[in-house]
């Protein structure tokens, strides 16, 4: 079971000056239980993109395919698949905190599966769960208003909502933005969790290499509407121009073992992370004494 | 000479109800004419209230605060130091108030009273040391995030400030919208001599600073320049705070016992030492 | 799709009535929709059609784009120029059921009809030559007499101003709200009227709370910028009155000199 | 949640203008906001496509303070029907609009009361359809051609009573916190 794009592309405002080609025949697959990253500069089309996953836009070419069942088919049985398709994916846009408007966080996480006509025992049980999943305790928090919490409380709040959905895809759209570090690192680990605990299969946009590197099994490259790369982030992250031409940067820790490569320190250069790098900027070290 | 002196300023938000909150508690601080200081400190710390402070948008509920040897209480001199302080906010959309680019630059010096001519000068110049002269008759909404914060601070420029206060302006931002704006920023510390207070989370950004003061519950936890505030990898990581990669890699290879000198934060100072500590090995 | 409406008429160009000041053309505009319901006779509605058309194909908008703007009042024009027909009492023509169709019914829902036609040609060629903000201008401009009266002309225009920056980017608000809960299964496009407004409830919920904020950033924004109202507040762009605008209004004084000199000879 | 440490313009110029940096920003989005929510909203009901613009004007004139409220209607209006491309009906609307406001707000009188409300939606929007009505049989110089529209109108009413009234509460509770 996968997601599947085929040759999707999508244009804003066709046939006006405004017109704008903002995905150009993208393809992929997205296994089940894979962890996938969206990386590309401002404008590339990672949002447009993502926005396909769960058919809030539909292709102008091309399919997209959840569970074999397309997104945008238009007979009235392939509707109501297509209907139950899209609600596999749960979806969570960037800023999710600024679109919670329930009272109290019970009710603003029920409006997801309300709308898919859960009630009652069912309903409370899987507030409870995912409002737990997210870190925050049900009874201390079911009946506050979400707009007293700090804003990494309020952005729990708004995924938790859409864990209620019990999708088999979460997509999320920059989750870290405008956190401190300490928010930043124990929302990556919550993200971790669902992906290993709950077998949630993952796809989640982020400017941040170093994130991307250590969570996600394959890489996404957007630039210009096109997909540049799909490979694994070890892989990815080397193919330097290909990178800089998508207007990212590789990761910090790549860029020192290149730099220290260059200056005819013999690193191996193909570590990402903290440890694995200063292992082997040791070894280096070691070798050449 | 100190350009910004506060004084023991303590800042509560909704003074005397229940929910009162302190969020500047007893700070004592001074920042020099031209120098370029970097604010750090957790959600929460009172970053954004202290900046504010600098500009008269919030008073201090006790204590002082000097701009410029200006008092920001005194009414009359309130507007002369709003002449000198200009403001970028985190969020790029909620700070241009004009339909047009070039009428959004206009805004600041308009309201100073100046002559038309001089105020298009003025916008032209301002638009030129931000490099958006190509968009000047855009729409903001059509701008990119980096281009509507440099907008921004071009709005802050026409105003003549000699201080910048940045409040979290690359928050919203990718990767090449920050390293667009912190390059804008640095331009004009270094070609005008202007006085930045530069408020971020990254501390990669901090690290081009003179200087990094750390906030933590409205006190200034540490000051220092940021070789001295780095150094102390574990007592960052207390703070729920970071380092910069080079200042972490090289703590910890001290700590495995490679001889590297103290006090490296950035990249190339890290490369320069491992290639003399391989130098001298040999 | 939400973002994809354009909004206002404006069509950017440079022809003579784009170069007018934007004053000159409101107040000749509200004298000529008074002169229009003041000289109700033949000979003035052919003159206005005249004028009309002139103006249309100075504006360089295309034709069919003017004529678009008539489209959402076609069948009121149609209903009010039936109703006309059968309603005036005169010389019959012809009977249909219990209405009479007269001479003067077709005369009268003749004139009518242009009467409605003219009127709204001629104000969507000033929202079609002239920019919001240019209008905006105009408006603080023309009120700011009023001032002392306590008319706040400033604000107004200063107002103005930020709601038109603010519409754009409050549409692609709306437009990421809506999608993040169709995304958490809301539905706005079927039931009944109850339904679909209930389901505007996270819609509109999230807009007002943000529009709230946005104030709030905004104020600080301009304070920051020494805003303090209008007082010893400059412009750098300012409105000029030039030679098309003098000719212009020696053209309508002319016109209405005829016009009376015609109303009072009949 | 107004800010009340926002300093406003100094001491000596404030009785010229009683307009404070504040509510002008605050009238300004809301105007933005107005307009949007007549511009954009299309539900349909029966004889074509209601708006929510009055759901907003009643919410406006309930949640802000006076002026603000009232500009806000006026000009919020005014811009639909000006970008809209009615640029004739603008200054009817803005006299039948602001009326309608008045009508909402004086007859809520500051009511916690539901059923009040509800009637003082109800009237302002009679109002607003006969306001129109009266309006159109003038332009159209018929009566029958300015009632034509006065169902529909009143229809429009009622939804956007019904909106308001959903939306009250919420966010006033939302503004307290
Ligand atoms: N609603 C819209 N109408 C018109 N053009 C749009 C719209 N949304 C996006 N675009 C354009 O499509 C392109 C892709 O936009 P998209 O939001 O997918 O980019 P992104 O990769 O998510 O960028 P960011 O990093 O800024 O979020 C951009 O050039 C953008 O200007
Ligand atoms: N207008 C306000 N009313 C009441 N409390 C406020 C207000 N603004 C801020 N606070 C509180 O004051 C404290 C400091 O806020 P401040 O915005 O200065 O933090 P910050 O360091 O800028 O945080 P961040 O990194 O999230 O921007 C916070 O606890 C905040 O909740
Ligand atoms: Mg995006
Ligand atoms: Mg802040």
């Amino acid at each position: 079971m996968s997601i599947e794009l085929k040759q999707v592309s999508y244009t804003y405002m066709p046939k006006t000056p405004y017109e704008h080609k903002a995905l150009d025949a993208v393809s992929f697959t997205l296994e089940e239980g894979s962890f996938t990253a969206i990386a590309g500069h401002t404008g590339s089309g990672k949002s447009t993109l993502v926005q396909h996953l769960n058919g809030l836009l539909h292709p102008e070419n091309g399919q997209v395919l959840v569970d074999g069942t397309d997104l945008a088919a238009s007979s009235k049985q392939g509707r109501k698949e297509a209907m139950a398709a899209r609600n596999k994916v749960g979806m969570v846009f960037q800023y999710p905190e600024q679109q919670l408007f329930e009272e109290t966080i019970a009710a603003d996480i029920a409006f997801g599966p309300k709308n898919q006509g859960i009630e009652g025992k069912e309903l409370e049980e899987r507030i409870k769960e995912s409002m737990e999943l997210m870190g925050l305790a049900y009874d201390e928090f079911k009946d506050r208003s979400p707009f007293q919490l700090s804003g990494g409380q309020k952005r729990r709040v708004a995924i938790a909502g859409v864990l209620a959905l019990h999708p088999k895809y979460l997509v999320l759209d920059e989750p870290t933005a405008g956190l401190d570090p300490l928010g930043r690192e124990a929302l990556i680990q919550t993200i971790c969790k669902l992906h290993k605990k709950w077998k949630l299969t993952i796809v989640f946009v982020s400017h941040n290499m170093e994130d991307i590197a250590r969570l996600a099994d394959s890489v996404i490259i957007m630039n210009h509407g096109k997909m540049a790369i799909k490979a694994a982030p070890q892989e990815a992250f080397m193919q330097t121009e290909l990178l800089q031409a998508a207007g990212l940067q590789e990761p910090a820790m790549l860029h020192l073992l290149h730099r220290l490569r260059e200056a005819g320190i013999p690193v191996n250069d193909n570590a990402i992370e903290l440890e694995t790098g200063i292992k082997a900027i040791r070894e280096a070290l070691s070798d050449a004494e | 000479m100190s350009f910004i002196e506060f004084h023991d300023l303590t800042h509560c938000y909704n003074l005397g109800q229940k929910n009162e909150h302190r969020a500047i508690d007893g700070l004592d601080l001074s920042i020099e004419k031209g120098s370029f200081t970097a604010i750090l400190g957790q959600n929460g710390s009172g970053k954004s209230t202290l900046a504010k402070h600098i500009n008269g948008l919030l008073l201090p509920t006790s204590g002082i605060c000097l701009v410029d040897g200006k008092d920001t209480r005194n009414l009359e001199e309130l507007w002369q130091i709003r002449r000198q302080v200009g403001m970028v906010f985190q969020n790029p959309d909620n700070q241009l108030i004009a339909a047009v680019v070039e009428d959004d630059v206009a805004f600041g010096p308009e309201n100073l009273g100046l002559e038309p001519q001089v105020i298009r000068a003025k916008v032209d110049e301002a638009l030129k040391a931000v490099n958006m002269t190509k968009y000047k008759n855009f729409a903001p909404h059509l701008l990119s995030g980096g281009q509507k914060q440099r907008i921004a601070i071009a709005g802050a420029l026409a105003m003549d400030t000699e201080c910048l206060v940045l409040d979290e302006p690359t928050a919203m931002l990718d990767p090449q919208g920050r390293a667009e704006v912190l390059r804008t920023v640095r331009k004009l510390h270094e070609e005008r001599g202007i006085t930045i207070v530069y408020i971020t989370h990254f501390m990669e950004e901090a690290a081009v600073a003179d200087r990094v003061v750390l906030m933590d519950s409205g006190r200034a936890a540490a000051d220092g320049t940021p070789r001295e505030i780095f150094a102390d990898v574990p007592g960052m990581k207390k703070r729920g705070l970071d380092v910069p990669l080079a200042a972490e890699v090289s703590w910890q290879l001290r700590r495995q016992g490679i001889k590297l000198p103290d006090g490296i934060i950035t990249e190339d100072e890290l490369v320069e030492a491992l290639e003399a500590y391989t130098c001298q090995s040999n | 799709m939400l973002s994809n409406i354009t909004i206002g008429q404006y069509f950017p160009g440079n022809s003579i009535l784009h170069r007018m000041d934007p004053r000159v053309k409101v107040l000749l505009l509200l004298l000529f929709l008074l002169e229009v319901f003041l000289f109700s006779n033949a000979v003035a509605y052919g003159i206005f059609s005249a004028i009309t058309l002139v103006m249309m194909l100075l504006s360089g908008v295309p034709l069919c784009m003017l004529l678009r703007s008539l489209k959402p009042l076609w069948w009121i024009i149609l209903f009010t120029f039936v109703i006309h027909l059968f309603s005036n009492p005169g010389t019959p023509i012809a009977t249909v059921w219990l209405f009479t169709l007269t001479w003067e019914g077709i005369q009268m829902g003749c004139f009518i009809s242009l009467r409605l036609i003219l009127l709204i040609l001629m104000s969507s060629l000033l929202t079609f030559t002239t920019s919001p903000l240019k209008l905006t201008d105009a408006m603080e401009s023309l009120l700011s007499p009023f001032r002392r009266f306590g008319l706040p002309a400033h604000e107004l225009a200063m107002m103005m101003t930020i709601a038109l920056r603010f519409i754009p980017t409050l549409i692609e608000e709306t437009d990421k709200i809506m999608k993040a809960q169709q995304s958490r299964g809301a539905d706005f496009t079927t039931g009944n009227v109850m339904k679909r407004l209930r389901n505007m409830v996270p819609i509109l919920v999230p807009l007002f709370l943000s529009a709230f904020r946005r104030a709030d950033e905004l104020a600080m924004a301009m304070e920051a910028r020494c805003y303090r109202g209008g007082i010893g507040r400059t412009q750098m762009k300012s409105l000029k009155t030039g030679g098309i605008d003098y000719l212009a209004i020696g053209g309508f004084v002319i016109l209405t000199a005829a016009l009376l000199g015609i109303k009072l000879s009949t | 949640m107004v800010n009340t440490n926002i300093i406003h313009a100094p001491k000596d110029l404030s009785h010229q203008t009683k307009w404070t940096t504040q509510s002008i920003c605050l009238t300004a989005v809301m105007t933005a906001l107005v307009f949007l929510t007549t511009f954009v909203p299309r539900i349909p009901i029966p004889l074509g496509y209601a708006h929510l613009g009055d759901a907003a004007i009643f919410l406006l004139v309930l949640l802000l303070p006076k002026r603000p409220a009232f500009l806000a209607v006026c000009l919020g209006s005014a811009l639909s029907d000006l970008l809209g491309g009615f640029p004739l009906w603008i200054l009817p609307t803005i006299l039948i609009k602001f009326v309608m406001a008045w009508i909402a707000w004086k007859l809520n009188g500051g009511a916690v009361n539901l059923l009040r409300t509800a009637a003082a939606f109800l009237l302002a929007s009679l109002w607003m359809t006969v306001g129109y009505t009266a309006f159109g049989a003038l332009l159209y110089n018929s009566l029958s051609a300015g009632l034509a529209s006065a169902p529909g109108l009143f229809l429009e009413g009622i939804v956007n009573t019904a909106a308001a009234l959903l939306l009250l509460p919420v966010i006033k509770r939302a503004r307290q916190n």
